[in-house]
């Protein structure tokens, strides 16, 4: 994801590895930037779960550990 | 001629809230494509596949999700914990999988296969880890069906903490080994239906043929969860089916009362009126 | 998606000039009424069903004969030597039996299960007496399938001895004991089935239950014949379906290729992308 | 099977057991005296099989050892 | 000749501090009196004997206790827990069974075997109890050998807690079916000797006769643990006999490296030579 | 102590004329060297040993003959027909044998263990030869030691024909998979000991490893005759111990009357006086 | 134990059966009266191991549970 | 065996293989001939047992199949 804001950035972990973004994204400008269909997919941040409801208006911070997922093939 | 045959529909089986069609519960993992999951599926004639919870690939690979190739109306999706090793992380993967399932609007929404591994060289289940886990998504209004080991005593403490089913394996996950251990499974049923007959318990992981679904279903399991069997068969298709039918077979069989083991013969034929003797 | 399934059809077996539709092959004997025989060989989907022959009871107790019973144009009638102890008994019963065939124009007067037993305790096949005896129903023209032991070089002189099929036991007849010994048949065989791969090989009698039959199927038989285990289950109509069921369940995981037995897992679902590692 | 003939009787053994016949009957007098459904049987003479074609010409003779057998259940 | 057969003394076992000479260590439970149960020990060839804590019965039956016919010198005494069903009994239970050894200055005065039991019916170990009072006796200084089911993660989780020796169980106590999961035990060994290949695992419960031993010790097991198939055999004095050869025959076969395991033969005697071809 | 155990020298078996002190009859083929050879058959304790006849190599490789590391007066050989495939060739075998044993003066001159094989891939026996031997032999007064397939039948008939010992196959010769038909050994048992118990009858081939022979003798098998189980093992030396124990093992424990087998337990310390109910 | 002691009394459970004792009894004469060997018991008072050595000086109160426990057979 | 004899030969058959020996040898010179422990052999003369006293008067003719066999390792 190139970097093309002209704003302060913050560092944060997605999905395990370090990642810019523009300081006070809320996690739906992160998932729309990431081009993730929403609908498949469930986020935490923190090790809590944010309900989907909730991906507008909650603001990332620095050092926020976010995990992206949905489902896949499994036993 | 029918009507000998289905007393009462006997291919059904509750598990919590959830009344299944089919006494078959097929994974979506190992597949050699998604059309060929979605083929196998349909014919194992499932109606409760299972998924696992994994950090989406951001950069998609091929831009395919497994969720474009399975009917939410047609399937009840059962999440795991697949890839979990402590309660801690089993919890936080259901609330994921319950999360995306509620999303999608999916009869799963309120279940889950907990898995706790002990580790990934054999991934049998750990006994501490999962009955902590099932405590905490039993309080948290999860109805948890436990993947288990076949120790009896264990699976009545998963059913005392609320498990609405537990799944004691046949052998390993993927080692095709079947039953190894029928006499554990039948002591594991008198704990877990002992006066509350109908109380579901599937048997899941190790199952490696039909014949192996067939006596799970003799044993008078409820069920035989099952993914690698098929998956990974020469033929996935013709394995759903064989799977299918031996589950049906099977407990039918148990239903039937089958003839007792006896060291020797009975004849088949009348032995008076032969004409030698 | 049933295209996907049956390849060729898979469930046609051929025995001597015989096309059977159904793998499994369903006795007459130990049913409560002839009613009930009918309702569990239609059931059963069987399309050969083996018959005794017996002196004819003259003062007929209810003066009802079984072939009233019996839709000679669905059913194939396999006629067997049962009570014979002899090659000179099995020999001429197996020529009455064959009359009588002919007198009912029923395309099974020119085949006959070939059963010459040890003793009436075990019901055990005598090997001498069975060799002897299909060598001279070979000359008299029969297609002889022969009950046999799992003794695979006898099943190998059976078969030089132009027996249409070997029928080995998986256990003695009545005992529900299953296969007890895979290894022997699997050696049957190889032996049997050496540069022809389609000569029919039928496990005959100590079949109890559904996964004994799928266990028969997924080890290479060709069929499987049963009587005890449908007759005599607390509910022979279930059992019957079931039976079925089982064949076709142990066919399709033969020919599917099932997967091979480890001491432990492979994971079903991906081990890489788990959100705790 | 009641005696009632005035003629001279031979013996013969019938499924095992000895019986009285009428002199010069032949198998298919004795079947019919026997009220057997002749298409569901086949009869042995002296462990011979008599076909069904030679019933009407097979003169029973004095000791024959004659089997009337049916199909029944078996395995 | 016999230094060829031992190469370092094979019969020898370490668990914790104790060396024991032989590898059956054998119940005192069951026997029908106390002379017989001497003299089917002594018989046995154990050095180590297990004994269960119970209530003095104040008004003697009979006046007699066991501890008039065990040679404390001749004889390590391993107390059980055995009647516990919960953490907190059995670590009261070992304290007294240690308090006692200690009156009697026995050497197995500073181990137990910890027995925390599901329920009466089966007896079978309590995975979570068994673990709790595991920790709690290795923090009061016990060398705990720990009854446990054949579940190789708890195996592991045992280890891990301190355990001297885990000692899963072959069968059900008194069930004499042998070892019914070889599969398990073999991987309990796996884990329990990743790199510590001389800690003891001990096969115990459910042994019935000699060749279970043989078997136990042919999977590597270090020695076996057996009570009721001495005491209740019609005669104990030969089965204590048989118990202690098929443990030593087990051990040697184990050492020795057996044949592999083939579909069919290889001639014992040369294939070339003969007079016939 | 030692009164209480041999209540009879139960180690000795008689067959024919025969007296055997040790119920262990090993095999002299396919040792890495006559001298491990000797010492294994001594370690082994057997008394009774067999051996192939074979073509003189004329240009004799190193010079050395088997028999200048037998002590003729220690062992009674056992000479067999290995190699022969025909009635003709095993009668003339036996002769050949016998014809040495006599030049020999060895007490094994009057009896031969007739194998009359089906082929050289399995190595199995030919029921019809093996008998049409058989009864040959006894007429020119061999004692006959019948190598047989697990046929009950066939083994009734082996006896009726004279054969001094039937000796069943446990699996094919080499194959290490021990008894893979305990069943059908049992019914042999029955009929080869019906109103003559000490009829013997010795488990021979397919015994891998010292279950596999203490597993024998307690289906009441007289004894276990083996060969490359011992000379095959990566110390045949141990693997020679190890037999001859649970040899005795087995003997033992099917003379003392195990235990019967059940779902689950029967306690083994006493249920009352506990502290905790 | 017959009762025949002219001091005031006090109710312990022993082995489960409660048992009027003598006041101010110790361990020791508890034992010594019920006539145990001491070698081959170990006692409890209100679950908590009594050691041997303190049997002497440990005095017995109302309402303690005392178990006297040996070795008996087991597997 | 090297051929060093000055009389007729004659072709036997010696455990399969053809071999050339004088005219009217008995099976005991044979033997001789072979070098072989007389003691560990049994022979055969056209699948025929020749038992060891009849060694030296056993003539030899032409095209007899001999075989000369010994023990060895057996199961």
């Amino acid at each position: 994801m190139s970097v093309r804001y002209n704003c302060s950035m913050l560092s944060i972990k997605l999905n395990g590895e370090s990642r810019e973004i523009p300081d006070a994204w809320t996690l739906a400008e992160l998932l729309k930037d990431l081009q993730i269909n929403n609908r498949y997919c469930a986020v935490e941040c923190n090790k809590q779960l944010v309900p989907r409801e909730q991906h507008s208006n909650h603001v990332l911070k620095a050092d926020d550990e976010i995990e992206v997922v949905t489902l896949v093939g499994g036993g | 001629m029918s009507d000998l045959l289905n007393t009462a529909d006997d291919n059904e089986v509750i598990i919590g809230t959830h009344t299944l069609k089919s006494r078959l519960i097929v994974g979506t993992g190992k597949y050699a494509s998604f059309e060929q999951m979605q083929e196998c599926l349909e014919i194992s004639g499932a109606d409760v596949i299972t998924v696992a919870v994994r950090r989406e690939r951001l950069v998609d690979a091929d831009g395919r999700n497994i969720l474009d190739f399975i009917d939410l109306d047609k399937y009840t999706i059962l999440p795991n914990t697949a890839g979990c090793f402590s309660a801690e992380d089993a919890v936080r993967v259901a609330r994921l999988g319950r999360e995306i399932l509620r999303g999608l609007e999916n009869s799963g929404s309120d279940w889950v296969k907990l898995e706790a591994l002990g580790d990934t060289k054999t991934l049998l289940p750990d006994p501490v880890a999962t009955l902590e886990a099932c405590k905490q998504l039993v309080d948290e209004g999860f109805q948890v069906l436990c993947y288990s080991s076949d120790d009896p005593i264990l699976a009545k403490r998963l059913k005392d903490a609320g498990a609405a089913s537990v799944m004691p394996a046949g052998s390993p996950i993927g080692s095709g080994q079947g039953i190894l251990n029928p006499n554990n499974i039948k002591i594991c049923m008198e704990y877990l239906k002992e006066n509350d007959p109908n109380y579901p318990v599937i048997v899941d992981a190790g199952v490696g043929t039909a014949s192996d679904v067939a006596f799970a279903m003799e044993l008078g399991c409820d069920g035989v969860l099952l993914n690698t069997a098929i998956a990974s068969a020469d033929s996935p298709h013709l394995m759903a089916d064989a799977m299918k039918l031996a589950c049906q077979a099977g407990r039918k069989a148990f239903t039937a009362g089958r003839i007792p083991k006896k060291l020797y013969a009975t004849a088949s034929s009348p032995v008076d009126g032969t004409i030698v003797k």
